[in-house]
């Protein structure tokens, strides 16, 4: 790929989840952001495959897009009752917010560009590609996070069952 | 003879005979006045039957304690139960046992919450016997207090108009003696170290030697006199320390102005003889002009007073003070120094001193039979009649002729008439105090001219002149009342006429204290 | 007899005891026979006592018996009995002329609703008179001294429902209790200075250091006691209002035996009062006290109109004789005077008592007169009784006058004008009531007089017997001069001069009292020629006014030191003792505020602050979780800022 | 070219959105989305890292996977709390629910 393009595609993808971005934290409509949200992943994905991880991208197109969204759609319809369209849906805490958010991103701004670009001291692109048995491997693999990965499968059950307790309508 | 078991016994039943007494009360039906009665009275002649045993089974030619009794207690800090009684505290012992009988008797008339006020009685009389049989400061001022508490409350359940009054100046003037006390006790308490085991002890005798050896010094010394002085003297009750007296006889109910005046005034004169003369024989001789002044002022401003008073109760309560201040005197000549001159040999002023605590300790005795007869008569005459005005009665006598003899009979006893027994007391204390004190008992001697004239004064304006109308259909005194006062007037009389049986023990006593005790110093 | 028959001599005060404590429990059962019970207890003396006198006038040795009493210290203090010719004489004196009043009184008092009490107190009397008579001791003799006195108080105030009769009896025993402390203080002295109450050892004791001012002292207080007693001057004041008791009383007690035993007193304690020597001051004050009574006694009698206060006033007069005699060296005169005065006094008062019996109880002389027709026999022995107290020989009163003012010329001259004076006063007075009852016509003619009956007048006869011969004993070889001296020998008591100078006293009285109320009886109370004497009279009627003064200068104040002690007492003693009450609780509420406000108000302030920031804090609590999330973010930021630029 | 730093600026961009969404919106479910936001920002991160920095071991991927196994975790349990909350309450913007407030 050449530097054009990735230029081009990174900045493509970068309009995109930000825009995104923006929108699901000031629309009005909560269904709306959810779509909006749905684009911001999608973009993010597109990152992962510009950054040659595309197992990950596929994960997050299948967890993200595919179940979490779903998720929250449905969550939204539940609560729909209350889900006016036109709902002011700032709270009083929102300069704070604008303040906490440009805050950060000057600070994070500060030290990557105080680093003078050379944060962490990544000069270049690696010419590696990275292989999907590679992770596999770290995952799975001899001395690998086996044991991480487990829990976190264990977690997922807990939070499965948590969630369907937590939600479950009291039988009285 | 007693067998040694029973004399082991003895004090410790009389003194809590009556507290067990007490309790079983607490154990009797509310409702029913009669068996509370029963059961305090069969108590309190079991004590008197008791202290008669006690009276003649003292060997009144022995000197030291008699009947004593010892076992530790509180060992870790030097605390026991030790009693024992001899020629001063014996016949107080006996006084006490005949007065509870007698006031319980007496008290058959009260019908308002029996089962507490015969309670009350009862624990009253272990108080007092503890007080006297106590041989332990800690045991000592245990029963000091105890006797306090249910006199407090005689007084201020069962008293006059103002008992809340009477009852709490009693009890804090009282109070505030008995605190100064604690701290002369503590402070004999620390400075006596046994030799061998290193522990300090409440023991009254080992105490007294200790002082002999090795005595408190200095400021000390002398501010535990006075603090014991002022315990003792608020007790008695001394000029001026004597205002909650009238005020507490006035209010208290008859039976408990009976024990009030004949017992419980005399736990401040045994204190003195037994503790202030015995502990502190050298700041009991500096001092002995205070507490004579004491005495002669209370002979005479008691008696002053008392003539002025129109309420037969005061009038009696502020006679007590003068009374109390005979023994007062005795006591102070017996304290005081003595220098021999060409008038008087050393031998005579000993023999001086030695009569005059005689004198008071007679007269003690005396003071708690005829007053608490006094009082019997005054409550006989306020039962009737209820109310106490000297004014508002008048020629009594020909309608009560009984309650007028005895009446005449214990005034007299009490104006110091000689072959009653009042005399006697009164005659060997200034005997013995001339000796000392020539001028102050010269003063003292008006105390006793005003004396007769209140009495007289006081039976002429109840028992003589006209018959006043509203009392034409007053009643004689009834079988109970006549019982009551036999006793009191058969005793003034035989201690007036022969005051040997009881004077022999107390002699015996006094003379140990005076050459063995205070001669040592 | 044997002397073996003075053993008994305890006996003597018992028996009338036993009668006393049998009317005291059976009184009101035996009623009238009381009485008898009572002359039987006061006969049964007299027999006792009777042996006892004869067996001393047969010079028998004087006896003395112990027995321990009590002990003080190491001393052994013995009481008992003694018998001696003093004692001797007053026993026969008491016992037989009380016999004689008891007798008299079971008539007097005839029907009377305290009867069986009366002779109860009579009973008593006796026993306390013989006890103190018998005595050997100071503390017994003190015993029956105040025992007479409560009898005395008793028997005056026998009519308690009349208020001059308590009165008069509360007078009298405070007046002789005031003597009595004299007479305690100065036990106390002779204890002080001899350790012994016994006659017997303090009077040795004062013989052998007869220049001990001690002794002369203790003879001035044990005086002063026998002042009360004796109703001397300044302490005279309660015998004439005695007179409210019944007459027998008056008579037994404040003529013949109780009065006189002060002088019975300072005679037995003769030997402190001549301890000084012959004229000791104590002497010198026993006579002038004597001297200045019998002359002011005098005068005051002269001026009363009631029958019995002139008698009264008579005994006091007649005891200043006896105290005199005492005073001057006279020891035998005193106590012989002391006797016949029992007698004839004894007959005046019970003549006089039979008088005002016979009168309806009327006392006024004024309203007597020409009583000698309807009452001859107690005229007659009245008579004789006056005679013998004016001092007409051969009549009792006037051999021991005439000792007595002889011993006074040759020892002190004043004293014996002033003497010879208070003679002719009662030879006057005494002619002037003699002359007022039983002369002329009676002036008051609505109460009907009549004689008295047997039982009184039969008492009177004996009396007036031994009025008109018992000073023949002192007349006649001087057998009860030595009798009564201990056997020592006195000096001659009779010399014609004195006698005559008596004589002329006694007849100078007894003629102006005839040429003013005999002569011409009186026929109105305003004729009294006594009258003329002005203000003088009204002085004397008035009795020099004592009382007044008394009430003025003793009793007013201290009527009035008591009120105001007991208003101190009340306000200043006890308000001392309420104040600190007060001012406790004044300090407890101050301590209750500053617990309150100081103290608590700490703890409160820690509370308060921390409640304050709670208050003020909890707004920190919006309960927005966006909000607590931003202050997590803040810390985050905090941490990495201050990781990358100060922790460098 | 693009390095490591346009990644890093990206998504602290990203994450700097989301910070106000979490902390501006009053919806939960919008709250719940906002943290969406700032895990993705930091998958980012974790690629972009694993990308530059680690090429050959791939670990930022590693991690990326176990936070998007806790983010769908995480969202299971929060929207079954906002159902709890919206059943229990009746609302669900988070401002109204304020039971612990002062």
């Amino acid at each position: 790929m050449n530097g054009f393009w990735e230029q081009f595609t990174f900045y493509a993808l970068a309009v995109l989840v930000l825009g995104s971005a923006l929108m699901v934290v000031t629309l009005r409509n909560i269904v709306h952001c959810a779509f909006f949200l749905i684009m911001a992943f999608l973009g993010v994905a597109g990152l992962f495959v510009l950054l040659y991880a595309e197992f990950i991208a596929g994960v997050q197109v299948l967890i993200y897009v595919g179940a979490i969204t779903v998720l929250i759609l449905f969550a939204i319809m539940l609560t729909q009752k209350v889900l006016g369209v036109r709902l002011k849906q700032n709270n009083t805490l929102s300069p704070l917010g604008v303040v906490a958010g440009v805050s950060f991103f000057a600070l994070v701004g500060a030290i990557t560009f105080g680093s003078a670009g050379n944060l962490f001291g990544v000069h270049g692109e690696p010419t590696i590609a990275p292989r999907i048995t590679t992770i596999a491997e770290s995952l799975l693999g001899n001395g690998s996070y086996v044991l991480p990965f487990e829990i976190a499968s264990l977690l997922l059950l807990v939070a499965m069952v948590g969630a369907i307790v937590i939600a479950r309508e009291k039988d009285q | 003879m007693q067998s040694s078991t029973f004399s082991q016994w003895l004090l410790t039943l009389i003194i809590f005979l009556p507290l067990f007494g007490a309790i079983a009360i607490l154990f009797l039906p509310k409702d029913k006045a009669n068996p509370v009665k029963w059961l305090a009275t069969i108590v309190s002649f079991v004590v008197l039957v008791l202290c008669v045993a006690l009276f003649t089974g003292f060997d009144s030619t022995a000197t030291g304690m008699q009947f004593d009794v010892s076992a530790p207690w509180i060992p870790s800090i030097g605390v026991s139960y030790h009693l024992g009684v001899d020629g001063l505290s014996m016949p107080l012992i006996a006084l006490t046992g005949l007065l509870t009988f007698i006031s319980v008797l007496y008290s058959w008339i009260i019908n308002e919450r029996p089962k507490e006020y015969f309670a009350f009685f009862l624990l009253l009389e272990t108080g007092m016997m503890g007080t006297f049989c106590a041989l332990d400061f800690f045991l000592f001022y245990t029963f000091w207090e105890i006797s306090l508490v249910p006199m407090y409350f005689l007084i201020g359940i069962w008293g006059g108009p103002r008992r809340e009054y009477a009852a709490i100046k009693f009890f804090l003037y009282t109070l505030v003696g008995s605190v100064a006390m604690l701290l002369a006790i503590l402070a004999l308490y620390f400075n006596y170290t046994d030799p061998v085991t290193g522990k300090h002890t409440f023991d009254i005798l080992t105490l007294i030697a200790a002082q002999h050896a090795k005595p408190l010094l200095g400021l000390a010394a002398t501010l535990s006199f006075w603090a014991f002085y002022l315990a003792f003297a608020i007790k008695v009750p001394a000029f001026p320390f004597h205002t909650w007296l009238p005020d507490a006889h006035v209010e208290a109910p008859t039976a408990g102005s009976v024990i009030l005046a004949g017992v419980l005034l005399k736990m401040g004169t045994y204190g003195l003889v037994r503790f202030n003369l015995a502990l502190f024989p050298l700041q009991s001789a500096e001092f002995a002009w205070v507490i004579a002044l004491v005495g002669i002022i209370a002979i005479i401003y008691g008696s002053m007073v008392a003539m002025a008073q129109s309420d037969l109760k005061k009038l009696v309560a502020y006679s007590s003070v003068g009374h109390m201040g005979f023994v007062m005197l005795g006591i102070a000549a017996a304290a005081a120094p003595i220098v021999p001159d060409s008038q008087a040999t050393r031998e005579i002023l000993i023999n001086a001193k030695v009569t005059a605590l005689n004198g008071a300790t007679l007269q003690m005795v005396n003071h708690g039979l005829i007053t608490g007869a006094l009082f019997l008569l005054v409550g006989v005459l306020y039962e009737r009649t209820h109310h106490r005005n000297i004014d508002g009665f008048g020629g009594l006598w020909k309608r009560v002729p009984v309650y007028g003899a005895m009446l005449v009979y214990i005034s007299l006893a009490s104006l110091g008439l000689p072959g009653l027994s009042g005399f006697v007391g009164e005659f060997l204390a200034l005997l013995g105090s001339f000796a000392i004190f020539k001028l102050g008992t010269a003063l003292s001697v008006i105390g006793i001219v005003v004396t007769a004239a209140y009495f007289l004064w006081m039976l002429q304006r109840i028992l003589l002149g006209p018959l006043n109308e509203r009392y034409k259909d007053l009643l004689d005194m009834n079988a109970v009342e006549k019982w009551c006062l036999a006793p009191l007037m058969l005793l003034i009389f035989i201690l007036g006429i022969y005051p040997a049986p009881v004077l022999d023990p107390v002699n015996t006593a006094m003379n140990h204290l005076v050459r063995d005790v205070m001669g040592l110093f | 007899m044997s002397s073996g028959l003075l053993e008994y001599a305890w006996l003597i005060p018992v028996v009338p005891f036993i009668a006393f404590l049998i009317i005291v429990f059976c009184g009101h059962r035996l009623r009238n026979a009381s009485a008898y019970v009572a002359i039987g207890g006061m006969a049964g003396a007299f027999l006792l006592a009777f042996p006892c006198f004869l067996v001393m006038a047969r010079g028998a040795q004087p006896i003395s018996h112990n027995f321990h009493w009590i002990t003080l210290g190491n001393a052994r203090i013995d009481l008992g009995y003694q018998v001696d010719s003093l004692t001797a004489v007053m026993l026969m004196v008491v016992t037989f002329i009380g016999s004689l009043i008891f007798i008299y009184s079971s008539g007097y008092m005839e029907g009377d609703p305290g009867y069986h009490r009366f002779f109860a107190y009579l009973s008593l009397f006796a026993c306390a008179m013989l006890l103190l008579v018998l005595a050997n001791n100071f503390v017994m003799l003190y015993a029956g001294w105040e025992g007479v006195g409560l009898c005395s108080y008793l028997l005056i105030g026998f009519w308690f429902e009349k208020p001059s009769a308590m009165r008069a009896a509360k007078k009298a025993f405070l007046v002789t209790r005031t003597g009595d402390c004299g007479l305690a203080l100065g036990i106390f002295l002779l204890y002080s200075k001899t350790g012994s109450v016994s006659f017997e050892p303090i009077f040795s004791a004062a013989r052998e250091h007869p220049h001990e001012i001690v002794f002369t002292i203790a003879a001035l207080l044990i005086f002063f006691g026998a002042v009360g007693k004796s109703a001397q001057f300044p302490l005279h004041v309660w015998l004439p209002d005695a007179m409210e008791g019944p007459t027998p009383v008056s008579a037994l007690i404040h003529a013949a035996t109780m009065v006189a035993a002060g002088v019975y007193l300072v005679a037995r304690s003769y030997a402190l009062f001549e301890a000084g020597g012959e004229h000791s001051i104590a002497l010198q004050v026993v006579a002038w006290i004597g001297v200045i009574t019998a002359f002011m006694a005098a005068t005051i009698a002269v001026a009363q109109n009631d029958i019995k206060r002139v008698l009264a006033y008579s005994t006091i007069s007649q005891l200043g004789f006896m105290m005199l005699g005492l005073g001057v060296g006279g020891y035998t005169a005193g106590v012989f005077h002391l006797m016949t005065h029992a007698f004839f006094k004894a007959l005046l008062f019970l003549g006089s008592g039979s008088v005002i019996h016979g009168f309806h109880h009327e006392q006024d002389m004024m309203k007597m007169g020409g009583l000698k027709k309807v009452m001859p026999y107690t005229f007659a022995t009245y008579f004789i009784g006056y005679l013998a107290l004016a001092g007409v020989p051969p009549f009792a009163g006037f051999w021991s006058k005439d000792e007595i003012l002889h011993h006074a010329m040759m020892h002190n001259f004043p004293i014996f004008l002033l003497g010879a004076a208070a003679a002719f006063l009662t030879a006057f007075y005494m002619t002037r009531q003699m002359c007022l009852v039983f002369a002329g016509q009676q002036r008051d003619t609505h109460i009907h007089a009549h004689e008295s009956p047997a039982v009184m007048t039969v008492p009177l006869m004996v009396l007036a017997l031994f009025s008109a011969l018992i000073g023949l004993v002192g007349a006649t070889g001087h057998s009860f001069h030595h009798f009564v001296h201990f056997g020592e020998e006195a000096p001659a008591p009779f010399s014609v001069p004195v006698a005559l100078v008596s004589l002329f006293v006694a007849g100078a009285g007894i003629g102006l009292g005839w040429s003013l109320y005999g002569k011409k009886p009186l026929a109105r109370p305003e004729d009294d020629p006594l009258l003329r004497l002005g203000k003088l009279y009204t002085f004397l009627e008035n009795k020099w006014y004592f009382d007044e003064v008394y009430d003025k200068i003793v009793i007013q104040p201290l009527l009035w030191i008591t009120r105001t002690l007991s208003r101190f007492d009340q306000k200043v003693i006890d308000g001392a003792v309420n104040l600190v009450g007060i001012l406790t609780i004044i300090f407890s509420r101050l301590h209750q505020l500053f617990d309150l406000y100081i103290v608590d108000g700490m703890v409160n302030l820690v509370g308060i602050v921390t409640r304050k920031i709670g208050v003020t804090g909890r707004y920190l609590q919006t309960g927005l979780v966006q909000g607590y999330l931003l202050v997590v973010y803040l810390g985050v930021v905090v941490l990495v800022v201050w990781q990358l630029y100060a922790a460098k | 070219m693009i390095t490591v730093n346009h990644y890093v600026l990206l998504s602290a961009a990203l994450f700097a959105i989301g910070i106000y969404g979490v902390v501006a919106r009053r919806n939960a479910v919008g709250v719940l989305m906002c943290v969406e936001l700032m895990l993705n920002a930091v998958n980012i991160n974790m690629i972009a890292f694993a990308r530059y920095v680690t090429p050959a071991r791939v670990t930022g991927q590693v991690f990326a996977v176990f936070i998007i196994t806790v983010a769908a975790a995480e969202v299971a349990i929060g929207l079954a709390l906002v159902i709890n909350l919206y059943r229990n309450m009746n609302k669900i913007n988070v401002d109204e629910v304020n039971l612990m407030k002062w």
